[in-house]
Parts: C-alpha cells; sequence; structure tokens
C-alpha cells in the first residue's frame, strides 16, 4: 500500500507543536510524522519521539578492530623482522602499548561517525518533501500516511495556521479550496 | 661467532692520521675539501680528535682516534623508523645505505659523533674514479653511514674460511685503520677469543688499569676500548673523558 | 551577558554566510600576499629537494634544526582546536559557539602543515613516503615499531582523521543550509557533501550526541599526539632532552599556544568578517580566564624541566644548562620565554578590563606564541650543540636562507588555507549559532535580569 | 504526557523544588539530630588517634630521629593525610572557579577536610629532623642554609594557615546561623568564629571575592608544597632516582585522591546525614567523570615516566624501574595501578555506572585505598635508604635494600593518624551545618526548572 507524505510548514515553534498536538488528536501516532527544523530544539520540544539508537555501540566495535590491527601491526613486524636494536628484547611490549593504542582510538573514532551517519541514516538519496524555507527557520512538519488519511493529515495541519502545505500532488495551500 | 672488538692504545698513537686516510681509501669516503670541512660536514669514519693540555710554552697535544664505539646496546639503533641501522649476531652496528631515508636521528642519539650523514652527492676527481674499493658501496645523497669495522673484510675473510673448510683463525683478519697505524696503537680482533690480541692486550691492560670507554655510564657497552697513556697529565685528561 | 541581543534567524544566515558570497578587499590582500609568501616557501622546499640537506644550515653535531622546531611548533598550535571545541562540548561552556569551528579548523591545517617538516626533512622524502607511509607490504619491511619516529605518525595520523572526521559531522547541517541558498557549481558541491540532510529530530539527536561522544573520545588522542611527540626527543639519551616530564610539559606548552593562537583567530575572524555579533568581548574574556589556568600551569612544568635538569649537578647537564641560562643568544631566548610567555600576557590576562579588549588579547596571545616558538627552540637545540664531552665535535647552529623562508612559508600556508577555507565552509558553525539562540533564556532575580542557558537532564 | 525527563533514565533531583525555607531547615536538623548522633564515631576516632600518638613515641620516637626507616609509617601517614585531606580543598575552589552549577552542595564536602591540615603539619615538623642536611646530597634546595628543616616548614605553616582560613571563611555566612539558631552548645564557638557578620550586601560581596581568592591562593600553595614534598620525601631519598615529572605525578595524583575523598565524604553524607535531596545523581555523575578523567591522567603520568627509563636503559634507569615498580616493590605497584587506574577505568567507562550512585562511590573508596598503597610504596623505598647512600651527591642506587615490610606498630600509627584526622572532621562537622545553607540558596535563585512546549527542562543562570 502506497504511503503519501504531506509536509506543513510553519514559521514559528507555537505553531508547530500546536500542529504535532492537533495531528496526535486526529489520531497519528509519534511514528507516522516527523518534525524538520534547521536547529536542534530541546528535546521532546514537540512530544515524545522514539529515542533508541544503538550508537554507543559502535566505538566499542571499532576500537576493538583497532586494537587488534594496532596488536597486528606492531607484534607482527616484531616477530618476523627478528632485527636486534638497541639492546631492546625481541618482542618489546611498551612500544606496542603505543601504537595499540592509537589503533584503538583510531578505530574507535572512525567507528563512531560510521554510526553516527548510520543512526542519522545518512548518506540519504531517497527522495521525500522538503522545502528549502526549513532551513531558513521555517518548522516543518512532514506526515506519512496511507493515502486515504492524507485529508485527514492536511486538515489537522491547517488546525495550526501554516506558512504552507505541500502534498505528493502539488501545493494544498493554507486554506480549504472552498469550504 | 665472534665477537669483533677494537683497542686503541693512546700510549702508541701518535697522531699521524694514517687510521683516518687509510680509512677513507678503503670505505670509499668521499673527499673532504675544505669548504666541506667549514661546513663542518666532512665524512671521517675514523676521526682523530685533537685536544691540547697545559699552557703555551710547555703546550701538548692530545690525540684520540675516535671510530664507531660498536655499542652493544647501541642508542642509535632503536630509533631508526626503518630498520636501516640495527645489530649483527657479530655485534656489529651496520648500516644499510639503501634502507635509509635520512631522518638523521641516529646522529642525534649517537653521542659519539660517529656517524655521517651525506649532506651532498658524493663526489671524486677523475683520478681517483678508479681506485674506489669495489667491495664497498658508494653511498648515495640523503643517507647515513658510519664505521662498521670493514664488515666487507670480515665477510670475505668468513667465506675464504668456509670455502676452506675451516673456522676463521684467530686474527686472521683486520681493518683498514689498524693495519695501516704505523706504531700498531689500533688493534682488532674478537673480543672472545683468548688468544686474540685483542683479548691478551685487554687482559694486560686491565692488571696496569689503563682500560677505559668513551662515555661508559651510558651503559651501552662499546667494544671500542681504550688504553690511558702512560703519565699522569694524559691520566687525568683521559679521566675527563 | 548585556551585550548579547537576540538575532533573528535570517540575520544569524546572513552574516555568518557573508564571507562566501562577498570577498572583502583585505581577504584579497591576505590571498595575495599569503600567497606570494607560499610561492617563495615552494621554491625554497624544492631547491632543497634538487640539491639536498647541504643547502640549509645543518652540519655535525646539528642534525636537527629549524624545521623541528616548526614541527614542534605547528604540532603545538594544533591542540588548541580540539582542547578548546571537545573540552568546552563536554563542559556544555556556551562561549564555545563561536570557537569551536575555527579552532578545529587551524588543527587541521597546523596538524597538516606540521606533518610536512619530518617529510621534507629527511635524506631522501621520495624514500620516505613509499617506506614509511603507506606501508609498504611488498618490499617486506615493515618499519621499526620501536622507533618513536613511527609512534609518531601513527599518532599525528589518528588525531588528524579524528578530527577531521569531527569537523566534517559537526558541519553536516551548515552543507544542508548552504545547499538550499546556493546555485550552481556550489549547489552540487554542497548537496554532495550535505550527503542529503533534512533536520529531523533523529538526525539532530544523533549531531548532539556525536559532538559529546566524539569530543570525549579525541581528548585522549590529542593529549597522546604531543607527548608522543615529545618523546621524539625524551627517549634519547641527549642531555636536557632525555627529562620524564617532557610529555606533559610539551602538552600544556601545545595548549598555552594553541589556545593563545585561537584567540588571535578569533580576533582576525571579528576583524575581517565583522563578526562582532558572534565573537563578542565575553568569549575573549572566558577564553582569557582559561588562558591564566594554562600559562601557570605551562609555567609549573617549566620551572619543573629546569629544576630537575640542574638537580643531578652533573658537569653536562650543568653545562648545557649554564650555556642555555647564561650565554648569548640564549640568555635572551630565555628572557624572552620568560617574559613573552608568562610575564607580559598573563599579569594582563588577570584583568577583566583588559580580557575584553580585542587589540589586547590580539597582540598578547601573539607575544605568547613568539615565546613558545623561542622555548621551542630553546629546549632542542642547545642539547644538540653541546652533546656530552666531545668538546672537538661542538658546534653553532646557523639556519640558512632556505629553513628560514621555509618556517616563514609555514606560517603562510596555514593563513592562506584557513581562507581558502572560510571562503568555502561558514566559519562559524550556523546551526550552533542557532541553537544556542534556541536554548537562551534569562532569569529574574529581584530586579536582575541573569542570562541563563536552557539546559537538558 | 510522559515527561521526557523520565525516558532519559533520570529524574528530577528534589534540589530543584527547594525553597530556601526548606534548606535552612534540613541545616538546623543537622545541627539538632546528626550533630549530636556524632558523638560515638568522634570518640571512637579520638581514641584510636591517641593510641596512634602512643605508637608513634613509644617506637619511633624511641629509636630516635638518626634512624630514618622507623619513621616510614608515619611518613607515610603525612603524605596521604597531604595527599587526601589536603587535596580536597583544593577540589571545591577548582568547582568554584570552573562555576559548576552541581557544585554548591559538594563544596562544604570537600572544604570541611581542610580542618585537618593541623595533624600533617606537625607530623612534618616531627619527620623533619630524620632528614639530613642538603649540603652535600642532591636536593631541589641545592645546599641552601637551614634546608630543609626551616623552609620546609614555612611552606607547610602557609599551607595550614591558608587552608584554616579558606575554611572559617568560606562557612562564615552558615556559622552565622548557626549562631543564631543553633544548639546552645554550639552557639559559643559559632558566635566567636563568625563575629561581626550580619550578611549586609558588602559583606556579601566581599565574601564571595575573598572565599574564591583564598581558595586559589590555596590551590597556588598546594602546588610548590606538594612538589617540595615529593622531591625532599621521595626523589632525593632515592639515589639516582633523576625525573622531573614525578613532582607533577604527585600532586595530580593527589587531586586524584582529593576527589575521591569528597565523593566518599558524600557517599557518608547522603547514607546517614540525610543529605539525599542536595547530594544526587547529578553531583555523583559529575565527580564521577572527574575521577575517571584524573584515573587516566594517573596512568599518563606515571607512563611518561616508566617509557623514558625504559627506552633510556642507563644502569642507574634500569635499577630505579627494578626498585620502585618490578622487582622490590612489585605488589604494592601492581596494586597501586590497578587500584588508581585499571579498575576505576574499567568500572567508570559505562555511563550507566557513572550515573549511579553506587558506582562513583565504589570506585573512590578504591582509589583511596590505592592511593594509600601507593604512597605507602614510595615512602617505604625512599626511608629504606640509609644517609651514607645519599651523602656525596649519589649518582646511583648503589645497594638495592629489601622491601620494608610493617610492623603492628607501623599499622597503629597509620590508623591512628587518619582516625585523628577523622575526629578532628567529626568535630569540625558539630559545628558546620550541612548542607552549606549559603551556598545551596544562593543557587536556588540561578536555576529554575519549567516546562518548555512539551518538554521539561532546567535553565541554569550564569552571573558575571
Amino acid at each position: 500500500m502506497a504511503i503519501r507524505e504531506v509536509l506543513g510548514l510553519y514559521r514559528d515553534l507555537d505553531s508547530a507543536v500546536a500542529a504535532a498536538d492537533a495531528l496526535r488528536d486526529a489520531g497519528f501516532s509519534r511514528s507516522e510524522f516527523e518534525v524538520l527544523s534547521n536547529a536542534p530544539y530541546p528535546e521532546g520540544t514537540f512530544g515524545e519521539e522514539s529515542g533508541i539508537h544503538r550508537l554507543f555501540v559502535f566505538p566499542l566495535i571499532g576500537a576493538a578492530c583497532g586494537f587488534a590491527a594496532g596488536l597486528l601491526i606492531t607484534g607482527g613486524t616484531q616477530l618476523s623482522y627478528p632485527l636486534l636494536t638497541g639492546g631492546k628484547p625481541l618482542l618489546s611490549i611498551p612500544p606496542m602499548i603505543i601504537i595499540m593504542y592509537e589503533g584503538t582510538m583510531l578505530g574507535a573514532l572512525i567507528f563512531t561517525v560510521l554510526g553516527v551517519l548510520f543512526e542519522s541514516r545518512l548518506p540519504w538519496i531517497g527522495r521525500a518533501l522538503y522545502d528549502p524555507r526549513i532551513t531558513q527557520g521555517y518548522i516543518g512538519i512532514l506526515v506519512r500516511t496511507a493515502p486515504e488519511r492524507e485529508a485527514r493529515a492536511i486538515e489537522a495541519l491547517r488546525k495550526a495556521n501554516p506558512e504552507d502545505i505541500l502534498t505528493e500532488s502539488g501545493n494544498a495551500g493554507r486554506q480549504p479550496a472552498r469550504s | 661467532m665472534p665477537r669483533w672488538g677494537m683497542v686503541i692504545d693512546l700510549d702508541r698513537c701518535i697522531g699521524c692520521g694514517a687510521c683516518v686516510v687509510a680509512c677513507q681509501a678503503e670505505n670509499n669516503v668521499p673527499i673532504n675539501t675544505e669548504d666541506v670541512y667549514h661546513q663542518r660536514r666532512a665524512i671521517a669514519w675514523i676521526r682523530l680528535e685533537r685536544y691540547w693540555e697545559g699552557e703555551y710554552p710547555n703546550i701538548k697535544a692530545r690525540y684520540i682516534p675516535v671510530p664507531c664505539m660498536q655499542c652493544t646496546n647501541a642508542p642509535c639503533e632503536p630509533v631508526c623508523p626503518v630498520y636501516a641501522t640495527y645489530h649483527t649476531n657479530e655485534g656489529i652496528n651496520m648500516q644499510v645505505y639503501n634502507r635509509c631515508i635520512g631522518t638523521r636521528y641516529c646522529a642525534v642519539n649517537c653521542h659519539w659523533h660517529v656517524r655521517f650523514f651525506n649532506f651532498w652527492e658524493p663526489k671524486w676527481p677523475d683520478s681517483l674514479k678508479n681506485q674506489l674499493n669495489p667491495d664497498v658501496t658508494v653511498r648515495s645523497r640523503g643517507v647515513m653511514e658510519k664505521c662498521n669495522f670493514c664488515v666487507h673484510r670480515l665477510v670475505k675473510a668468513e667465506q675464504k674460511a668456509k670455502t676452506e673448510k675451516r673456522s676463521l683463525r684467530t686474527d686472521e683478519v683486520t681493518t683498514a685503520c689498524a693495519q695501516a697505524c704505523p706504531t700498531s696503537a689500533i688493534v682488532f680482533g674478537d673480543l672472545d677469543d683468548p688468544n686474540s690480541a685483542v683479548s691478551k692486550l685487554l687482559a694486560q691492560a686491565e692488571q696496569e688499569g689503563r682500560v677505559y670507554r668513551l662515555l661508559e655510564d651510558l651503559g651501552t657497552d662499546p667494544k671500542v676500548y681504550y688504553l690511558k697513556k702512560i703519565d699522569l697529565e694524559a691520566a687525568e685528561h683521559a679521566a675527563t673523558h | 551577558m548585556q551585550e548579547r541581543h537576540r538575532l533573528g534567524e535570517e540575520e544569524i544566515t546572513r552574516e555568518l554566510l557573508r564571507p562566501l558570497v562577498t570577498t572583502p578587499a583585505m581577504m584579497w590582500v591576505g590571498f595575495i600576499g599569503l600567497g606570494a609568501v607560499l610561492a617563495i616557501f615552494v621554491f625554497a622546499v624544492s631547491w632543497m629537494f634538487y640539491w639536498g640537506l647541504g643547502v640549509t644550515g645543518l652540519q655535525r653535531p646539528n642534525m636537527w634544526g629549524f624545521m623541528i622546531v616548526n614541527f614542534v611548533f605547528w604540532i603545538g598550535i594544533s591542540h588548541a582546536g580540539v582542547m578548546i571545541s571537545a573540552i568546552l562540548r563536554l563542559t556544555q561552556a556556551e562561549w564555545r559557539r563561536p570557537v569551536t569551528r575555527a579552532a578545529e579548523v587551524m588543527t587541521i591545517f597546523s596538524l597538516m602543515t606540521a606533518m610536512l617538516h619530518p617529510v621534507i626533512h629527511t635524506g631522501r622524502p621520495w624514500r620516505t613516503l613509499y617506506w614509511v607511509f603507506p606501508y609498504d607490504f611488498w618490499r617486506n619491511l615493515w618499519p621499526d615499531v620501536r622507533g618513536p619516529l613511527v609512534w609518531d605518525p601513527s599518532a599525528i595520523l589518528t588525531y588528524l582523521t579524528g578530527s577531521t572526521l569531527f569537523l566534517y559531522t559537526t558541519m553536516i547541517p551548515d552543507m544542508a543550509l548552504a545547499r538550499d541558498r546556493t546555485t550552481g557549481w556550489r549547489r552540487v558541491f554542497y548537496t554532495i557533501l550535505a550527503l542529503g540532510w533534512r533536520g529531523n529530530e533523529r538526525q539532530w539527536k544523533m549531531q548532539t550526541i556525536a559532538g559529546f561522544l566524539l569530543s570525549g573520545l579525541i581528548l585522549p588522542v590529542f593529549v597522546s599526539v604531543h607527548s608522543i611527540v615529545s618523546w621524539d626527543f625524551a627517549v634519547s639519551l641527549v642531555p636536557t632532552w632525555h627529562a620524564t616530564v617532557f610529555a606533559p610539559y610539551f602538552v600544556i606548552g601545545a595548549i598555552h599556544s594553541g589556545v593563545s593562537a585561537v584567540v588571535t583567530l578569533m580576533a582576525l575572524m571579528r576583524w575581517l568578517f565583522r563578526f562582532e555579533n558572534y565573537i563578542r568581548l565575553e568569549h575573549f574574556d572566558a577564553i582569557g580566564r582559561l588562558l591564566i589556568a594554562v600559562g601557570t600551569g605551562w609555567l609549573w612544568f617549566f620551572l619543573l624541566d629546569i629544576f630537575f635538569a640542574i638537580y643531578p649537578q652533573e658537569a653536562r647537564e650543568l653545562e648545557i644548562m649554564q650555556f642555555r641560562l647564561f650565554e648569548w643568544p640564549f640568555n635572551v631566548l630565555t628572557a624572552l620565554i620568560f617574559i613573552f610567555g608568562y610575564f607580559i600576557p598573563v599579569p594582563i590576562w588577570v584583568f577583566q578590563r583588559f580580557r575584553r579588549n580585542v587589540k589586547i588579547m590580539f597582540w598578547t596571545s601573539i607575544l605568547v606564541n613568539v615565546g613558545m616558538w623561542a622555548e621551542r627552540y630553546w629546549l632542542i637545540k642547545p642539547g644538540l650543540m653541546r652533546k656530552y664531552e666531545f668538546t672537538f665535535d661542538w658546534n653553532w647552529y646557523r639556519p640558512s636562507i632556505v629553513e628560514i623562508s621555509i618556517v616563514l612559508g609555514s606560517f603562510a600556508l596555514v593563513g592562506f588555507l584557513l581562507l581558502v577555507f572560510s571562503k568555502i565552509f561558514p566559519p562559524i558553525s550556523v546551526w550552533e549559532e542557532k541553537e544556542g539562540q534556541h536554548f537562551a533564556q534569562q532569569l529574574r532575580v529581584g530586579k536582575r535580569v541573569v542570562n541563563a542557558i536552557v539546559r537538558e537532564f | 504526557m510522559a515527561t521526557h525527563g523520565h525516558a532519559h533514565g533520570h529524574e528530577l533531583q528534589r534540589t530543584w523544588e527547594l525553597a530556601p525555607a526548606d534548606v535552612l531547615g534540613s541545616a538546623l536538623r543537622w545541627m539538632r539530630s546528626t550533630a549530636a548522633a556524632l558523638r560515638r564515631p568522634l570518640v571512637i576516632a579520638a581514641i584510636l588517634f591517641v593510641i596512634g600518638i602512643v605508637a608513634i613515641v613509644a617506637f619511633p620516637l624511641r629509636q630516635g630521629f638518626a634512624n630514618r626507616q622507623a619513621w616510614t609509617y608515619v611518613a607515610a601517614a603525612f603524605l596521604y593525610l597531604m595527599s587526601t585531606a589536603a587535596a580536597a580543598p583544593a577540589l571545591s575552589t577548582a568547582l568554584r572557579v570552573a562555576r559548576s552549577h552541581w557544585r554548591r552542595p559538594v563544596n562544604r564536602a570537600s572544604e570541611i577536610w581542610a580542618v585537618t591540615l593541623v595533624i600533617p603539619f606537625l607530623l612534618y615538623l616531627l619527620l623533619l629532623p630524620t632528614f639530613p642536611g642538603t649540603e652535600d646530597r642532591l636536593s631541589v634546595w641545592f645546599g641552601w642554609p637551614l634546608s630543609p628543616w626551616l623552609w620546609g616548614a614555612i611552606l607547610l605553616l602557609t599551607l595550614t594557615g591558608a587552608g584554616y582560613l579558606f575554611a572559617w571563611f568560606s562557612s562564615l555566612p552558615d556559622l552565622a546561623i548557626v549562631r543564631d539558631h543553633g544548639e546552645p552548645a554550639q552557639r559559643g564557638f559559632a558566635a566567636w568564629l563568625s563575629r561581626g557578620w550580619v550578611g549586609s550586601h558588602r559583606q556579601w560581596r566581599i565574601y564571595e571575592k575573598v572565599v574564591n581568592n583564598i581558595g586559589v591562593l590555596y590551590v597556588l600553595i598546594y602546588v610548590p608544597v606538594m612538589t617540595v614534598l615529593a622531591s625532599d620525601f621521595i626523589i632525593a631519598l632515592i639515589p639516582g632516582y633523576f625525573t622531573a615529572v614525578f613532582p607533577a605525578y604527585f600532586t595530580i595524583t593527589s587531586f586524584q585522591a582529593g576527589i575521591a575523598l569528597t565523593i566518599v565524604t558524600m557517599a557518608v553524607l547522603r547514607r546517614w546525614g540525610g543529605q539525599a535531596d542536595y547530594l544526587g545523581r547529578e553531583q555523583f555523575w559529575a565527580l564521577g567523570k572527574m575521577l575517571l578523567a584524573f584515573s587516566l591522567l594517573w596512568f599518563y603520568f606515571w607512563w611518561s615516566e616508566f617509557i623514558i627509563f625504559w627506552y633510556g636503559r642507563t644502569p642507574r634507569e634500569i635499577d630505579i624501574l627494578r626498585f620502585l615498580m618490578f622487582e622490590t616493590y612489585l605488589w604494592p605497584f601492581v596494586l597501586s595501578f590497578a587500584m588508581n587506574f585499571a579498575l576505576p577505568l574499567l568500572i567508570l567507562m559505562w555511563n550507566p555506572i557513572r550515573r549511579s550512585i553506587a558506582g562513583p562511590t565504589v570506585v573512590a573508596a578504591i582509589v583511596l585505598i590505592g592511593n594509600l598503597i601507593d604512597r605507602i610504596r614510595l615512602t617505604s623505598a625512599a626511608f629504606s635508604q640509609p644517609d651514607s647512600a645519599l651523602l656525596g651527591h649519589a649518582h646511583e642506587l648503589h645497594e638495592v635494600p629489601a622491601a620494608y615490610i610493617p610492623g603492628i606498630s607501623d599499622i597503629l600509627i597509620l590508623i591512628g593518624m587518619l582516625a585523628g584526622a577523622l575526629a578532628l572532621v567529626l568535630w569540625a562537622a558539630r559545628y558546620l551545618p550541612f548542607p552549606s545553607v549559603a551556598e545551596v540558596v544562593g543557587g536556588l535563585w540561578l536555576r529554575a526548572h519549567q516546562p518548555f512546549k512539551h518538554a521539561r527542562l532546567i535553565v541554569i543562570g550564569k552571573t558575571e
């Protein structure tokens, strides 16, 4: 079943929050609409949304990989080329620790960034309703719902004095075409 | 497995510089022209340091030939990022020119100043082109080089011994500097072989208490031993070393 | 602060993106001037490649010279960026917002510049590049991990990668902003960099968490980098180098010079881009207070180093100390370090009146970095000039014109890169400024209105 | 509408709902009930203290000052008190200067330890005669006349003075409260201490400035003092121990122990002192982070010494490593490594644990023990060297003395001195209200929690 998108644009925070409430009253669950803004608002400003993420797993995995790589390179080098230098033991642990440490941190850093991108679903090349005005400071409320409920969504969005309402078929306008 | 070492008897050294010249010729060390000297970039695998002692008129010149000490725990080795210098199992502190990238850290961490860097492309006058030693690599610009106890001689001798199915004879082989020294102040040989000249010399000098090594307190265990001059000033002069 | 006034979304966007669209005259001057010096730099380096290191002032025993000193200096500068942005993010200090990006960018560029030095400083740079990095698996001789010169790249590359990713992650939302406001090739460029950012709640949440997480991860790296750089010197047996205190001493010195460099940068941005509304006096005030602490800490380690170099009362060490404390020109250098590095700037910073004066902050920060460059030279050179008892081999070091132009060029290089960056990317994080506006609040206490900030708990 | 705070798993502390009256109320409750309940532990601690003094007189003192080894545990107790009790006030200054909004209930818990400073001061005076003069041995005094005795004593005296000044001045307004509303028994002393305080606007302005400045002054004295102690008690007594980073290690690890001490104090106050409303997750979380950071620094400062010695490999350095870490004092070293670095890292690296009450508390306790072991290791090593080993600018660790095993007397001394410090704190706690009314109430104005649309948020004011 196809999913239809409706994007309501709001000039200020109050009306955006009102729109979110209106949608909720109209029986849209929190997972059916998302809020687009040009800067973070305190979490929960628009009501609870599921904050579940696995971001904290990534650095740990990365650290493990980095550590292993460091161990392999340092240990491997010293074991496979038993060249004596400066009377140091052929398998000198302290230098290994330094490089393994760097490896660990490098792995952790890279995987964290990968994790951030993955958890925020970037890079994202799908197409969805969007409007440049959002980065100007407008707040967008994007409803994804079944075609038959699209009208209700538009109606709900209209309650909170939107700047504009965009649908896949084009601009639905702030007010009904004919009342 | 021999452990090569050297004994330099300062009581015999007359500061003639034959060792320096011999080394220069043996190891294809580029000619140190005057301006190279003024740049303080002269290369001398064994150098003759001259220190003045006393005040004019009764002033004495003291000479001390300084080759690479071939430290057992050489500080210069572990700091090389590319294994260009490492320790052979015959106890020689080896320099691999092809690996060297010229960070010069080894020179920084060599406190006897016996590591030399090719700041310029080495050049020889045409008259000398044909006397280059075929056994020794000619180093290129940008690499370190240093005394290696004429390792090519050692290798040759060992191969000869092998082909003759025998082990290396005592004092069968020696370095260019030792060979050239007119007063045989420089003696080279196997420190582990009790019959070798170096061992005997050391044993005897130990009793006279003349043996010392340069910067011994750094704990690098150099394999070049010096025998003090037999007079008081020399004794205290050596003590300052 | 009292001078803080509410800015509209549009106002912020327009002012912060201004450098991207308009180019003030001073900027052209900068491009041309720095470009000229840069040309000299390139010429000097290629000259050195062609003739070999003979054209430098290096000789026995001064095998390391200006380039290594400069390397340490730039590594030091690179420590400000992450120090500022990470620590201030973790402590949620409000005044970080306008500072972080510029600081991080400076980190990255000065790190690149620093890395350049040891490479061009080797005898055979071409080999350095293909033997040490990238790892050369076919020739089957890997770098010796026991060598500090291998720890070095590992640390620096980790730091560089980390801070680049850090910077990019925090820049994605601004790329989206630029995407929506540009046309033509710029639009394509920003569209690619924005990775299709849309700014929904989840993305913002990730963005916020990433700020904390990456800061926490990169701080230990940043400490390790300069420590390892210091071990390049400290693990050798050169008198006055072989000191256990070197690692923390170098790090605190790096922070001292780096944070001062950030002050310099802030002042320049304020003047060049007219960012008065963002880089405000209170920011100079705060960073000045930070600098007092850092500077004093640095002085403590500096004195520790000197005292415990004298402590063993060994002839060699004393010889060099005496040389570098009392003999020309090092006695002047010592004075310079003390006066420029501490005794002029810190007493000035103690007074809020001066902390809130951009000109004074600018010049003091310059002084600090002059002092810190001198300090690096003071730390590194004397030990080499008078290494151990071989007076026969003691020697002076005089940098050649080539080295001098390389050092000057390195400054031009960083400056040039910074200018280019601020031409392509917003030099102040736009979304963080807006976030700051969203989170800013005010509390009434009687008649007093206190500026406040919203926090989630 | 579910408040989002719960989703975050940490609810708002009651501190946020309290009115000034409530704070005053709990302070007065402390003065009334808790202070009285402190009598028994106070007596026990005092008895242990007396036993400790007797032990000092009976053993080291009878053996005389010439035999330095007999004084090992007196020195250990001294250094440990300097690393914990004397470091805690520095922490409270740091929090003030950093203007952290959660700090206010914490300050008193760390400042109060300043009242113990007299004990380390007296111990120091006792220990001074065991040191030879510095003319003929290596030391940072470079053979000044009367060093280390006179100059060291002056330094310690300054620190002690600054500490008491700090403790007194920072609690001035609260003492005034006790003066006016405390129990009759407490009033007299409090009145004497808080003479002239009426809480006028001017007095408050001065108060805030002066408290900050005295605190900064204290830190500025504390760091040099620890530097000198590190070199006099450890470095200068171990021939060939040439390390410039050790004083820094000593100071930094002392801050670590100071934080740990504060956390443990907070936990005790929360559990038995009825401070749950004030010392909550917020505080433990923040201090837990600091403790983690300093545990990492412990490793860092140790490592930057170790790697240099390991790489340098001069005979002198090898000897030192063998002596202090890998042979003679191997086990004390392993323990202090584990308890100061490894365990704290492994436990505190998990945010849920950091954010709990128990997590930071347990780690803090571990760190306190680990620090004690570390100090014992260092003092035992240092005090086992006879004067003959030091004189004549000794550069090498000639003969490695065996590890010093404590006797019963040493344990008694150690426990006694620590108990003495505790006794002083307990005694002071009878005149000082918890929480610090001045601090907490002053903070109430600068923080609010309010709904922001559907979110519940806290608002933190920053006065400039």
